[in-house]
């Protein structure tokens, strides 16, 4: 009985030493612009944890997790570019970028993201929301597996040309050049460190709710969902509701990231999530390990790192590496390099994915 | 009128071109439940095919009627050891294969971009395939002619093959039921490769046909494969006369959204139109309805 | 007299054009392991199939449970047909690999829980658990992961996952397949206890096994009931000897 | 422990944690909107007898096309200046990075080569989105970005020098001389993005002015390929030429298509504004011949300093390359930069801003000389020709070099168009 009635005190010690190094050592031992770059890779760990639990735990590949990046990124950028242009022309002024592209009145839609409450409920609700519509409506069909696969990264591109074709909303550049966060300027580095203490906290708030997820009985009814859908049906449980919880937290994190990201980064562009950057978020997850809980979030810090570094000296050579990694981690070691130490334990592969790094 | 007529032909036109990329995946994606990213790769294989065939023969008509076999052979070819070497591996888990051909994609881009150089290259039209043709007040290309002539015969050959060809009745029994068909001495091995090379041989003939229309560079496939995606999975599984539907149907709903609105607002009309359909019919437009688990 | 849990009438099942269940009437009663028998492709499974709301069909399913009367099944989603008490197996036992027998149980017992219960951490053991976990003989293998026990467990968790989660009519699709002589007894045994007070249909083809422990036999072929009754009604029935027990010698083959 | 439930112990780690970050950000907040923020320290080091300078553009992605050639260029100027002696007897130093066709990696990547490897200079970017995401990294930073590629204008950093063309140095010469050979009605065709949408409300606003009709209108997605609809409209349409501002691969479909139903450049000229002798080739030579571009460099110009550029680039770099607009701009701002340090005296950004006005230099297109008040560069406009060996010919050109004008403040008509800095 005890290995499920067990509470675990490596889990209070693992979150200290996380925020340990997090708070206390990184930006001790990094400079302002490699923190700056810490705090963005941050955001990709945030979307992985919700890959994590949706792919990994829920088995639902979700191809498309550039459209809820993209959605939290553009609410705050539309917050953003608004409050910048009320802090030089008043309150109302139209944001610069459309002064330029002679749009001379504000489209209605952009007058609410004047409000920072508003802006920070939409970030957390309007994608949410979405991932919950959607979901039903591909769930209840019992629209899974591959056809979701493809609906979702059909979905990621159908999005990123939308967002091409709308001027208001900056069109193929997206929206960039934002001077203050919420009253602060950005250009400071001690705001700039801030931002990345923001993304830290969110990311070990997103993994303390994920950790909870996963112990909880939705968790061990999320993996049941993944590994025999149709039994879980026959139990009488609604099988679309269990996905859709961990598709919609999934988006969430996803939104919440990408609204990080964008006073990290200073832009946001259809660029960011299209079809090809969505599944970029994926490379991480499936390296560190999909079914666990931190797995996704060292091999989506271990990706983008490499991609830096990488990138700077053989650009042809790193997409042959990145290209060559989907194919030997994801044919060759499916739990990622988790799986490595549980075989290292000599712990039964079967349950290792699962309980590793829980 | 003209315009009308125009756009009835306009969605036949990009409905066959749908089609050509979207057979072969039919085939695989159908038959087998592999998702094969690396499907537009094998387009883009058969797009430099036409080109290294016609640096070396020459003459552009003779280039095309040695290119469309041979096209073939080298998509083919490429699946059989895309099969072979690793989706054999990874049946029953769909969903990695998708990663992992998604993987093999990227290295084949970049392994054209080394080879062939980043920018497009050109594979010029036959003399006879130039200019156009009058038809009811519009002019047709003669290459779209061609494309829609080869897309007819491409789908009644896979057709003829699987309905009339020990092969193709053996590929239909896997499809029908697999653990069936191994026990009636059916190695189910052997037709997924070949079903695998006949998938990826169409993807190289309609590599070679849109050169005639299209750039050839190393992310021409990419711009083909998500629509030839919503292609299979509105057509449904496994059914030759679904994709075939789907793939007028989706071209002629891109063609109507076009002109009564922006090409953009096309892209995302087509994806709501697929996700409404689905709620329809969940599983595409023809099924084959066997008893199954859920 | 035991009163009827289920009725069928007039159950047809058409795979574009092919007729898989045609005009099947059947009655499942509390107290009675019921089982049906059938050669091949005769139907047997589909009509589960049918009766779960997995396949579409024409006819009429109905459920009678003391107290709330009778409801009707047809057209209502999968997860509602089973929340009405109607519980089912499969031919290979399907049960959640990764997570233990408890576990596997738990989840069984919980297709009524709140939300804010399901995001909560699981603190003891529901006593149905415990107490089937008794009753199928796994209490030693609580925290076995499922995937690693053996095949007969495997189904006896199965039937267990039904009996936590309060179904009263149980539609089991060949429960005994690969499992051992003592294993069957076991299983013909636990059968029985649970028939008291719940309706039990059995899909199977071992003849052996029927004999042994059928209260009522339904016979299918193609599609269509050959006959009902007792073991000895069905057994001296001449068409079922004329289509099936002709057979008998293929079909005890592939059960073992 | 084990009674304890972890709703109670999430509760506490939460309230930790906001205790935490509340702790911190009392300790740790930065100035607030409207106080001075304390600039960025400079890094850039001379102190050496080298100069660090950044070259950023896209070796991988979509855009790697077009960007490793203008790499080329940069490479072949700063070797020229260092084989002359360098920049106040300094010789010039690449840091070379790849912005993989991304606007965010162009930020970081640019934000690396400023605030990391200290370089006093950065050359490069193409498209707008780019340089519009490393605009914000160049002014926080207060520090220099040469960009080297035509764009759509209405923009004018302190931090950014551009050394392509504005708008007024491309756009309006080629409507001025579409206008002369006769064009009455246009056609407009191009890629949904910044710089299509905008050169097309320019030309709408200029055809209102000069009793040009604009008879269509069109955009498609970046990248593509399906033009039936849009070359039928545009026949049907019957216009007396075609403004392009595709993008990219999307032109190849394009033209065949344009050649299929039967159009020619005698009946209805293209004049497209994206495409130079390195996208000809990609095209075929069969299906664009005759058509025509609105540039401000051909590889044809015949000067005594294209002469010198166009042989030294083919030493360097194959007989069979050829040199382009985009090309000579960074192998131009390059120069400038030099021009501009060796009149300062000085590599720091303040001084090279103050010396930067009237600089000159005798660049492969004619001679270049930096605006100070909006830090681009006069240009000659020309009109080329696609001929039949894949490059292209003047067959027009500006009387001498043409001053930018950004915000076209100095075209009423445009007046309505854009809001003046």
């Amino acid at each position: 009985m005890n290995r499920f009635f067990a509470s675990r005190p490596g889990t209070w010690a693992g979150f200290a030493a996380a925020a340990a190094v997090l708070f206390g050592l990184a930006p001790l031992v990094l400079s302002g612009f490699r923190l700056g770059l810490l705090a963005q890779f941050l955001c990709y760990a945030i979307v992985a944890v919700g890959i994590g639990l949706a792919w990994g735990r829920g088995g639902m590949l979700t191809l498309g997790q550039g459209v809820f990046f993209g959605m939290g990124a553009y609410l705050m950028a539309m917050h953003l570019k608004m409050a910048d242009a009320a802090f030089r022309n008043g309150p109302g002024a139209v944001p610069d970028f459309m002064e330029l592209a002679g749009i001379r009145e504000l489209p209605a839609y952009w007058a609410p993201f004047a409000s920072p409450v508003f802006t920070i409920a939409a970030i957390l609700l309007l994608p949410t929301g979405f991932a919950v519509l959607l979901g039903l409506a591909v769930f209840k069909r019992r629209v899974k597996g591959a056809y979701f696969a493809i609906l979702s990264q059909a979905l990621a591109g159908a999005f990123a040309i939308l967002l091409i074709g709308q001027q208001s909303l900056g069109g193929f550049n997206g929206l960039s050049r934002f001077r203050y966060f919420f009253g602060y300027n950005l250009d400071d580095p001690v705001n700039q460190q801030m931002l990345y203490y923001i993304a830290a906290g969110v990311l070990l708030a997103a993994v303390a709710i994920a950790l909870q997820l996963r112990r909880s009985r939705y968790g061990e009814l999320l993996l049941a969902v993944r590994d025999a859908e149709a039994r879980v049906r026959f139990l009488g449980y609604d099988a679309a509701n269990i996905k859709t919880v961990a598709y919609a937290t999934a988006a969430l994190f996803a939104s919440v990231a990408g609204a990080v990201f964008v006073p990290i980064v200073g832009i946001i562009s259809p660029a960011s999530i299209g079809i090809v950057p969505s599944i970029m978020f994926l490379l991480g997850v499936a390296i560190g390990g999909r079914a666990t809980l931190l797995g996704p979030v060292l091999g989506a810090l271990a990706v983008y790192w490499a991609q830096t570094t990488l990138s700077e000296q053989f650009p042809s050579g790193w997409v042959y590496a990145q290209g060559l990694l989907f194919v030997l981690v994801i044919a060759l070691l499916p739990g990622g390099i988790a799986s490595i130490t549980a075989l290292a334990k000599r712990i039964p592969t079967k349950r290792a994915p699962a309980e590793a790094a829980a | 009128m003209d315009l009308l007529v125009g756009q009835l032909f306009t969605g036949l036109s990009t409905g066959s071109i749908l089609l050509l990329a979207a057979l072969g995946l039919s085939l695989t994606f159908g038959q087998m439940g592999v998702i094969n990213m690396a499907h537009g790769e094998f387009i883009m294989a058969g797009c430099y095919t036409a080109y290294v065939v016609q640096q070396i023969a020459g003459d552009a008509g003779v280039s095309l009627l040695i290119a469309l076999p041979l096209g073939f052979a080298v998509g083919g070819a490429m699946g059989l050891v895309l099969e072979a070497l690793l989706i054999r591996h990874l049946y029953h888990r769909p969903l990695d294969t998708l990663l992992v051909t998604f993987g093999v994609g990227l290295i084949l881009q970049q392994v054209a971009r080394d080879v062939f150089g980043a920018p497009a290259v050109n594979v010029s039209v036959p003399p006879a395939l130039r200019g156009g043709v009058d038809l009811l007040g519009v002019t047709v290309p003669k290459t779209r002619l061609f494309i829609m002539g080869l897309a007819i015969v491409a789908v009644t050959a896979v057709a003829l093959v699987l309905r009339f060809t020990p092969a193709g009745r053996r590929i239909r029994a896997v499809v029908g039921n697999r653990d069936l068909a191994e026990t009636a001495g059916i190695s189910s091995r052997a037709v997924d490769a070949g079903t695998f090379f006949i998938g990826s041989g169409l993807a190289g003939v309609a590599g070679v046909a849109l050169t005639l229309i299209g750039s050839t560079s190393p992310t021409t496939g990419q711009s083909y494969l998500v629509d030839a995606f919503l292609v299979v999975v509105a057509g449904g599984l496994g059914r030759i006369k679904g994709a075939v539907v789907a793939a007028v149907a989706l071209g002629a709903t891109q063609a109507v959204f076009e002109t009564y609105s922006t090409a953009s607002l096309a892209k995302v009309g087509v994806f709501i139109v697929i996700v409404v359909f689905l709620q329809l019919r969940p599983q595409g437009l023809f099924t084959l309805r066997t008893r199954s688990l859920a | 007299m035991n009163t009827i849990a289920l009725t069928c009438t007039d159950i047809t099942v058409d795979f574009d054009g092919f007729k898989a269940v045609n005009g099947v009437d059947l009655e499942l009663a509390r107290g009675e392991v019921h089982f049906l028998i059938g050669p091949n492709g005769a139907g047997k499974t589909t009509l589960v199939d049918a009766i779960t709301g997995l396949t579409p069909y024409t006819g009429s399913v109905t459920k009678d449970t003391p107290g709330t009367g009778a409801v009707e099944l047809r057209g209502k989603k999968v997860h509602h047909i089973a929340r009405t008490g109607i519980g089912r197996t499969f031919q290979t036992a399907t049960v959640f690999d990764n997570l233990t027998v408890a576990q596997n149980l738990d989840i069984a017992a919980g297709a009524h829980r709140t939300p804010w219960t399901l995001l909560r951490r699981r603190r003891h053991l529901p006593e149905t658990v415990t107490a089937t976990m008794d009753r199928i003989g796994l209490t030693g293998h609580a925290d076995t992961p499922a995937g690693i026990l053996a095949h007969g467990q495997k189904q006896w968790l199965e039937i267990g996952m039904l009996l936590v989660g309060d179904a009263d009519v149980l539609l089991l699709d060949e429960p005994i397949a690969g499992m051992g002589h003592d294993e069957r007894e076991t299983t013909g045994r636990l059968l029985h206890d649970i028939a008291a007070d719940r309706a039990v249909a059995v899909v199977e083809h071992d003849m052996d096994f029927m004999r042994a422990f059928a209260s009522r036999v339904t016979v299918l072929h193609a599609g269509a009931v050959l006959a009902t009754g007792s073991v000895d009604d069905v057994s001296t029935d001449p068409r079922v000897q004329a289509v099936y027990l002709g057979t008998k010698e293929t079909a005890d083959a592939h059960t073992a | 422990m084990p009674q304890r439930s972890t709703i109670t112990r999430l509760a506490r780690a939460t309230g930790a944690a906001a205790a935490a970050c509340a702790l911190l950000a009392t300790a740790a907040c930065g100035s607030r909107a409207g106080e001075e923020t304390q600039a960025a320290e400079s890094c850039v080091d001379t102190s050496g007898d080298t100069v660090k300078v950044g070259a950023l553009n896209s070796l991988s992605g979509t855009m790697a096309i077009s960007e490793t050639t203008v790499r080329d260029a940069i490479y072949l100027a700063v070797d020229e200046i260092n084989a002359a002696g360098g920049v106040l007897d300094k010789k010039i130093e690449i840091v070379a990075e790849d912005g993989a066709s991304e606007p965010t990696v162009f930020a970081e990547k640019a934000e690396k080569l400023i605030r990391e490897d200290c370089v006093a200079a950065v050359f490069g970017g193409w498209t707008s989105a780019s340089r519009k995401a490393m605009l914000p990294v160049f002014e926080d930073n207060d520090s220099l970005l040469y960009y080297p590629v035509q764009y759509e204008g209405l923009e004018a950093s302190e931090n950014i020098f551009y050394t392509g063309a504005t708008t007024n140095q491309q756009i309006i010469p080629a409507l001025d001389y579409l206008a002369e050979t006769g064009v009455k009605s246009l056609y407009l065709v191009g890629s949904d993005y910044v710089f299509p949408r905008t050169a097309n409300a320019i030309i709408n606003a200029y055809a209102e002015a000069h009793g040009i009709e604009v008879l269509g209108e069109d955009y498609v997605t970046l990248g593509s390929t399906e033009f039936s609809t849009i070359v039928n409209q545009v026949k049907s349409a019957g216009a007396d030429a075609v403004f392009n501002t595709l993008n990219g691969d999307s032109n190849v479909a394009f033209f065949r298509e344009y050649a299929n139903v039967g159009l020619t450049a005698e009946q209805m000229p293209v004049m497209s504004v994206s495409i130079a002798e390195e996208e000809v080739g990609g095209i075929g030579v069969e299906n664009i011949e005759g058509q025509l571009a609105a540039w401000n460099y051909y590889q044809t110009v015949e000067s005594p300093a294209n002469a010198a550029f166009v042989a030294a680039f083919k030493a360097e770099y194959g007989a069979d390359r050829v040199t382009s607009d985009p090309m000579e701009a960074a192998y131009t701002s390059v120069h400038l930069w030099a021009a501009t340090a060796e009149k300062a005296g000085s590599f720091a950004v303040a001084d090279i801003q103050g010396a930067a006005d009237g600089v000159s230099f005798d660049a492969p297109e004619g001679t270049v000389v930096i605006d100070g008040a909006n830090h681009h560069v006069t240009k000659t406009a020309r009109i080329g020709e696609i001929s039949a060996d894949g490059l292209l010919h003047t067959v027009w050109e500006s009387e001498g070099a043409i001053e930018p004008d950004p915000f076209l403040d100095g075209y009423d008509w445009a007046a309505d168009l854009t809001v003046s800095k």
